[in-house]
């Protein structure tokens, strides 16, 4: 079938793309700019999650940075306070981001559309209350310093430069993992569930059970997101995972494109990058970059891979356009 | 009254309609039938300013190809759309004001209620019912209610007896052969070929967005390869 | 010849820009008067400035944006504890000295070498207020509110801890978030907990809400807020009614230091507002800097050590002695209102020794 | 034992009563028809078949358990495929990916099932694949595998809704109103195409229709109802000359016709 | 006892304002569909509008009242053309985004013209206590209860009982079928957001004289508000109210009876508890969909 290889090819291409890039990147530009685009990697790691559950499953979560933040301060707790191994850590962040998705989906799912989102907003301005009240533990509104680098065979990715590489590994798996999701049977059950709840149940679809496993995928994403975030500020503090934060993740997924795994990679780098750039404008880049945003999505309303999307999707059409009339008469 | 000249509309690179040239006069009822997939309904929404087209479109007298729907539907065409589209969460008494929002409320706006509800008794009895909760067949008379209320100069009817019960569907034919006696200008989509040749004094046959036959009721409903594709065994179910 | 340049991560965009923009035009100001004195040995002097936004991360992209493209010899922090705490790693990795005026006790634990206050610590004002509301209002049941952030969690634990070594046991101690619009819930458990003196930890805009409606509310127990309620931008939300029965524990009152007549005099005219304490600290932060410079050149190992060897250098804003925990200020101002009016009336120095 | 049991059902909505005590049987392997004026309860009753809404009395029992209290996954699951009156299918989907949807009324997606065994996966994709071709071909569909669904016209969509809920391999068929948007030749066609389908299959089904041509050459069995109330049920013989449905539903037209 | 009524008194003030504050999103999502995210700028653009033109242009009161409402509406207005007539054909989500993005310009665009330094605007009302059931309460506060009381009836007859209102409803349930039936859907539109907008203005000069006014009081006040009309039930106008009742005695009973660090905890709590009891919200929504 012609559409699968098309789109391996594109999957091939997009990570020979990446490698090169990762081998180059950081000899090429400074400290600084590599700082931003591990930023912009991490973020990616959580904008695919959230792809699973708004581009996929059509569930607007407002809380993607609450669950970055548990995965991050899983680590950072296990660490600072328990000694544990980063690594092990890292496992420990992961489980515990997608064990909050999966309760919270448990929990609210039975909620549509914006009643799902307000709910998930709560619980983000509530995560924030409690990791700044538990100052013991968390160490409150100062956040938690001194968590360890990660590090094998005495080799610490402790500069930008080395996080780099790590970060690129962890989002090209991400990437190809989610890819290996969407051309599934689940995949296509989140969009269908997304479209049409009532014909996706007749479909024999648990549609909760299909909206859980997609929160619960994109919280394990967002706790990688969030382990990362941890390894690579060696800091946190609650307001990294406030609900502003939440909100640009989904600016992100939109502004690359939803139910993209390109655009969730582009939105994250865009968001990132665009700010940092407007910097020369002074006090006013925040207002100019808030415009800009609008723009693209004026000129790209489907996203910035919808603009990539749309010359193959053209292509697309024209295999399939060959108006093969149907029982006509007319012999 | 209507007239059509070359009519061509895409979708991206699908062609939906090939060229198709039709008219219709003052008070004429004229038919559109055609294989699914043949262009009926965009060939409406060409009309009512839905589709983008390439091609002259007339309305008494008057080129409206630039007009945009409002001005379409101020102009005189009301366009009973495929699928009934009620809006949902008005009730079916709202649904109706809307249908009649351009023409500010003359006085005859409670009598056309009325009519539309004599029309269609079970409309009376849901009056306060909220549009998603109707049945299929109830939407469908809500929907050709609506486009009545709007007192148009002709009407555009796509698959109006679709769903509604066989006796029904008689009815609102019967209903529809009135208005249209009472002057009303009528183009309707029909899959029961048999039903819209009974009102209508002219028709067109497409297929694949071209017109491929034209001809009065009778000429139709008398060839063979008509009787063949379109009326098959529903002749004896009517 | 090129000038010597010197970062400076300032808050100009978000919540934080209120004390941002203070220092953003304190440090321009100090860099004219340095040029015009003959800048560094003939050398001028540039500061360049980076937003650091309101939030952690932000701070630490401006910060990584300085060091790498201008390679200074020394950089200025924001008076945000939690931007302070996020950069200091990056501090440390850059080897360049940094002032700072975040408040809490959370930065000077980090013990990095690096690191100046140029404030006094958070836990420094609030045992001088606990020292106050013992000593001079004679309470016996101080009730503590507090703003729930770095700054009013911290403070609030010093205070509770130096009322209890004195064997005061605080009655109630309530939060409050920092958007919070209404304080009514927590004013009246103050007031049945039977509180006879209130300790107010808070940050400008909320400090002039709280003491409001605490005077909406008819509390009489005397009050005692922390600097940020005194602020010239808080100051002009409150009606005399409101500072009746209040005593504020400021960093510092600029009024009545000679030396800050004609800084404060030359801020008013060139921008259009008070100059408030941050605005001083960093005046004189910039200053001890350019001492610095001139006697052991842009050399940020030297600078560091230079800094950290300044003993009771008289600055605007008051006595400046480093100690080995990098606090540049130790002493704090007790105030009060005339009555009537929103005149600020000097009651005592506090020189705190936490 | 019957094979799907409707006993003494009713559905109120709030003052409206859909249905009142409705019962009829359907055997293992009938073609039957339930027909009735608009309003009449025809889509509720599939509705309440369907798990999407709740009798408010009576029970439902298919294959000897209650179904009624059931979630409407689990009774697909059970063998049961439906098309709605109006049809639903999924926009953002191709019409293939739409029929392979088909296939999870019997293989639920599992991520599991993805993460431990990729090769069954990856061999249930196929399996899914390979049918959903196959349905599309058979209902003349195929030119459009790669079309988004919104590209399609309204008969077209019914035609993929028909092709997806086969894939599933349902025991029992809930067809409502399948003709409505086709005209004859394409009814013709669709007819011989469930008959053989149901032969391969042994097919029970219950179909809703307003187009008597329809019902009256596959139906071996047809409740009628008319204002929720049971109105009649026969072969399509019997109820074709019974007077009072006549007058309720067919009209003269169709008495004329039938003469 | 005492306190009780202290606490029920403030609770109401409290919830009236997330009421008020509530409104613009129920105006805008049952004419529009959307849910407006820089809602809470809205409102902050109204105490700043009332700020020039009460303290920098130094206006009699009522005139520069009025001024300010009526440039809230333009500004409604001109926010239709340039950020939902663009998008008007995309997805609900595109919209809401484009919301969240105008609303950051928004924001530092205030910062930049209004500065940073906050206002204390005057009120029309004075400065004054009352005592209701002898608990203390501003004039102000009081006041504003009332105003929104009013606001919230007429905008109940325009939505629900004015055949503005029913048309406005129908572009919102289907845009496309609205056009259709000749509706000026464009002018609907426009007039939905200035009427929005023009809340929101009441809004700020309200809330401005009590909380001060600066280009951040948006976040905070949208946050509340928004948990208002979700728990009110999304689109409904009575649902608002008892919303903002709810999250406002929600949040003061919560600090006083429980703790006052976790009170906003226990606001988002109960509201996260209440909605999977009640999903639909108090008014729930009509609309839902059938086989
Ligand atoms: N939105 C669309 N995008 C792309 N192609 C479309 C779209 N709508 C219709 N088409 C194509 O245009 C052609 C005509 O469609 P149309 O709906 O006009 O047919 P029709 O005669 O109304 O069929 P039916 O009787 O089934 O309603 C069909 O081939 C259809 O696939
Ligand atoms: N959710 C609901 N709320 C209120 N009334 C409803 C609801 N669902 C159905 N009804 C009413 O119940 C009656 C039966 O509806 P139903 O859809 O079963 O009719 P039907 O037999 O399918 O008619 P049609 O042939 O027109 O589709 C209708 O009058 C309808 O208005
Ligand atoms: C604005 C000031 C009150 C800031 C506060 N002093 C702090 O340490 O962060
Ligand atoms: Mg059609
Ligand atoms: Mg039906």
């Amino acid at each position: 079938m012609n559409k699968k290889n098309a789109r391996n090819a594109s999957l091939i291409l997009a990570l020979v793309l990446s490698l090169g890039a990762a081998s180059l990147l950081p000899n090429a530009v400074g400290e600084y700019w590599v700082r931003l685009t591990n930023a912009a990697l991490i973020s990616s790691a959580a904008v695919l999650g959230l792809n699973f559950v708004l581009g996929y499953a059509g569930q607007i979560s407002m809380m993607h940075a609450s669950v970055a933040g548990m995965g991050a301060y899983a680590v950072a707790i296990g660490t600072v306070k328990f000694g544990l191994n980063p690594w092990l850590g890292c496992l420990i962040g992961m489980a515990t981001a997608g064990a909050f998705s999966y309760v919270t989906g448990i929990l609210l799912l039975r909620l549509k559309g914006h009643y799902f989102a307000l709910a998930t907003l709560g619980i983000n301005v509530s995560f924030i209350i409690v990791v700044s009240n538990l100052v013991e533990i968390t160490g409150g509104s100062n956040g938690l310093t001194g968590i360890p680098a990660l590090t094998i065979l005495g080799f610490a990715f402790d500069s930008e430069r080395r996080f780099y590489y790590l970060a690129l590994v962890a989002v090209v798996l991400l990437a190809v993992f989610a890819s290996y999701v969407r051309h599934s049977q689940l995949g296509r059950s989140m969009i269908a569930v997304r479209d049409d709840e009532l014909a996706a149940s007749v479909s024999g679809l648990n549609v909760t059970a299909v909206k859980v496993t997609a929160l619960t995928l994109g919280g394990v994403y967002a706790g990688v997101a969030g382990v990362m975030f941890a390894l690579h500020a060696r800091f946190v503090a609650p307001e990294d995972f406030s609900t502003s934060t939440s909100i640009v993740y989904l600016a992100m997924l939109v502004v690359g494109g939803e139910a993209t795994i390109l655009g969730s990679i582009l939105g994250a780098f865009v968001i990132t990058f665009l700010p940092e750039w407007l910097r020369w404008l002074g006090s006013a880049y925040l207002v100019i970059f808030g415009l800009l945003v609008l723009l693209m999505l004026f000129l790209a309303p489907r996203g910035l891979a919808g603009l990539f999307g749309f010359a193959w999707s053209k292509w697309k059409a024209q295999l399939s356009s060959k108006e093969a009339g149907k029982w006509r008469f007319s012999k | 009254m209507l007239h059509c000249k070359d009519l061509c509309a895409y979708y991206k690179d699908i062609a939906a309609l090939r060229g198709i040239n039709l008219h219709v006069d003052r008070g004429e009822a004229v038919a559109l039938i055609g294989v699914n997939g043949a262009g009926k309904t965009s060939l409406l929404k060409a009309i009512s300013g839905v589709l983008a087209v390439t091609g002259a479109i007339t309305f008494d007298g008057e080129d409206i190809s630039h007009l945009s729907i409002e001005q379409r539907v101020r102009a005189g065409i009301a366009h009973v759309p495929e699928g009934r589209k009620i809006f949902p969460g008005l009730t079916v008494k709202e649904n109706l004001l809307v249908g009649a929002h351009i023409r500010r409320s003359d006085g005859h706006l409670r009598s056309d209620m009325d009519r539309v509800y004599s029309l269609f008794p079970r409309l009376a009895e849901r009056s306060t019912q909220l549009g998603w909760s109707l049945s299929g067949g109830e939407q469908q008379m809500l929907a050709i209610g609506r486009g009545l209320m709007a007192r148009p100069k002709v009407l555009l009817l796509d698959e109006p007896s679709l769903g509604l019960a066989p006796r029904l569907a008689e009815e609102v034919y019967a209903r529809i052969a009135d208005i249209h006696g009472e002057g009303l200008t009528v183009l309707l989509v029909e899959q029961n070929t048999v039903l819209a040749l009974s009102v209508a004094s002219r028709g067109y046959v497409l297929e694949n967005g071209q017109v491929v036959l034209e001809g009065s009721a009778a000429e139709l409903g008398a060839n063979d390869r008509v009787r063949e594709a379109y009326l098959g065994h529903s002749a004896i179910a009517a | 010849q090129s000038a010597i340049e010197i970062g400076a991560t300032v808050p100009l965009t978000g919540p934080a820009a209120l004390s941002g923009t203070q220092y953003h035009n304190s440090l321009r100001l100090a860099e004219e008067h340095i040029n015009k004195a003959g800048g560094i040995n003939g050398k001028p002097i540039r500061f360049v400035f980076e937003d650091a936004q309101s939030t952690n991360p932000t701070a630490l992209n401006a910060f990584m944006k300085i060091v790498q493209e201008k390679k200074p010899t020394f950089v200025f922090l924001s008076s945000y504890s939690t931007q302070n705490m996020a950069v200091a790693p990056e501090v440390l990795k850059a080897r360049v000295p940094v002032m700072y005026a975040g408040g809490a006790d959370a930065l000077q634990a980090l013990k990095n070498p690096y690191m100046f206050r140029i404030r006094p610590a958070d836990s420094t004002a609030a045992v001088a207020m606990a020292q106050f509301v013992k000593g001079t209002l004679k309470a016996t049941k101080p009730g503590i509110i507090y703003i729930q952030n770095d700054f009013g969690q911290g403070a609030a634990k010093a205070a509770t801890k130096t009322l209890a070594d004195a064997g005061i046991a605080v009655v109630a101690s309530e939060a409050y978030g920092g958007n919070d619009k209404d304080m009514s819930a927590q004013l009246l458990s103050l007031k049945n907990k039977g509180a006879d003196a209130i300790i107010a930890l808070s940050f400008p805009q909320d400090g002039a809400l709280l003491l409001r409606q605490i005077k909406t509310m008819g509390l009489k127990q005397p009050i005692v807020a922390s600097s940020g309620v005194f602020l010239p931008s808080a100051m002009q939300l409150m009606s005399a009614a409101d500072l009746e029965n209040v005593w504020g524990v400021i960093d510092v009152m600029l009024e009545t230091n000679p030396n800050a007549t004609s800084f404060v005099k030359e801020y008013k005219e060139r921008f259009r507002v008070d100059a408030d304490a941050y605005a001083a600290v960093y005046y004189d932060g910039a200053m001890i800097l350019a001492d610095g410079l001139r006697k052991v050149g842009p050399d940020p190992e030297k600078l560091r050590d230079y800094v950290a060897r300044v003993k009771n250098y008289q600055g605007v804003a008051g006595t400046f002695s480093f100690d080995d925990a990098g606090n540049g200020i130790h002493e704090v101002t007790v105030v009060n209102f005339k009555k009537g009016t929103k005149e600020m009336v000097f009651v005592s120095k506090v020189v705190a020794t936490p | 034992m019957a094979f799907l049991e409707v006993k003494a059902v009713s559905k109120d909505y709030g003052g409206v009563r859909a249905l009142s005590d409705v019962s009829f049987q359907v055997k293992q392997g009938e073609f039957h028809s339930v027909i009735g004026p608009n309003g009449a309860g025809k889509s509720t009753l599939i509705n309440l078949l369907t798990g999407l809404a709740r009798p408010t009395r009576g029970a439902i029992v298919f294959e000897g358990c209650d179904i009624s209290s059931r979630k409407t996954h689990e009774i697909i699951g059970m063998g049961v495929g439906r098309i709605f009156q109006n049809g639903r299918l999924f926009e953002r989907l191709t019409v293939l990916e739409n029929v392979m949807m088909g296939h999870s009324a019997r293989k639920p997606p599992s991520l599991l099932r993805l993460v431990y065994s990729p090769r069954n996966a990856s061999v249930d994709q196929a399996e899914s694949r390979e049918a959903a071709l196959q349905m599309l071909e058979r209902f003349g569909l195929a030119q459009y595998a790669g079309r988004q669904i919104g590209s399609l016209s309204y008969g077209s969509r019914r035609l993929v809704e028909m092709a997806k809920v086969m894939v599933g391999r349902p025991k029992l068929l809930l067809l409502d109103e399948p003709a409505a948007g086709l005209n004859s030749g394409e009814v013709e066609r669709l007819m011989s195409l469930l008959q053989a389908l149901r032969k391969e299959h042994q097919l029970s089904v219950v179909l809703i229709e307003h187009n008597m041509n329809m019902v009256m050459r596959l139906a071996e069995r047809i409740t009628v109802l008319n204002f929720g109330k049971k109105l009649a049920e026969g072969t399509p013989a019997q109820v074709s000359v019974n007077e009072t449905v006549l007058a309720a539903y067919l009209g003269e037209g169709y008495r004329s016709a039938a003469l | 006892m005492q306190d009780l009524v202290q606490l029920l008194v403030s609770g109401v003030a409290l919830g009236s304002v997330y009421a008020l504050a509530a409104l613009g999103f129920v105006t805008i999502y049952s004419a529009t569909g959307i849910v407006n995210f820089a809602a809470g700028q809205f409102v902050m653009f109204g105490a700043m509008f009332g700020v020039t033109t009460v303290l920098q242009l130094g206006l009699p009161m009522p005139m520069a009242i009025l001024l300010a409402v009526a440039m809230m509406g333009v500004f409604g207005f001109l926010f239709y053309l340039g950020v939902h007539l663009p998008l008007r054909t995309q997805s609900p989500v595109t919209v809401v985004i484009a919301t969240v993005m105008i609303g950051l310009s928004m924001q530092n665009g205030a910062n930049l013209i209004w500065g940073s330094v906050p206002f204390r605007l005057p009120s029309p009302f004075g400065d004054g206590t009352l005592t209701v059931f002898d608990s203390a309460i501003s004039t102000h506060a009081l006041a504003s209860i009332g105003i929104t009381a009013v606001l919230v009836a007429a905008l109940y007859v325009l939505m629900q009982h004015s055949s503005l209102g029913r048309v406005m409803r129908a572009v919102a349930q289907d845009f496309p079928t609205a056009r259709l039936m000749g509706l000026p859907v464009g002018l609907l539109l426009a007039c939905s957001w200035a009427i929005a907008a023009v809340l929101a203005g009441f809004a700020g000069l309200l809330i401005a004289p009590m909380w001060f006014a600066d280009a951040h009081m948006g976040d905070a006040i949208a946050l509340k508000a928004f948990a208002a009309t979700i728990i009110g039930g999304f689109g409904s106008v009575p649902g608002a109210i008892a919303g903002g009742l709810f999250v406002g005695l929600a949040e003061i009973l919560g600090a006083s009876y429980i703790s006052s660090a976790y009170k906003d905890l226990l606001c988002f709590g109960a509201m996260v508890v209440f909605l999977v009891a009640r999903p639909q919200g108090i008014f729930g929504e009509p609309i839902s969909e059938r086989g």
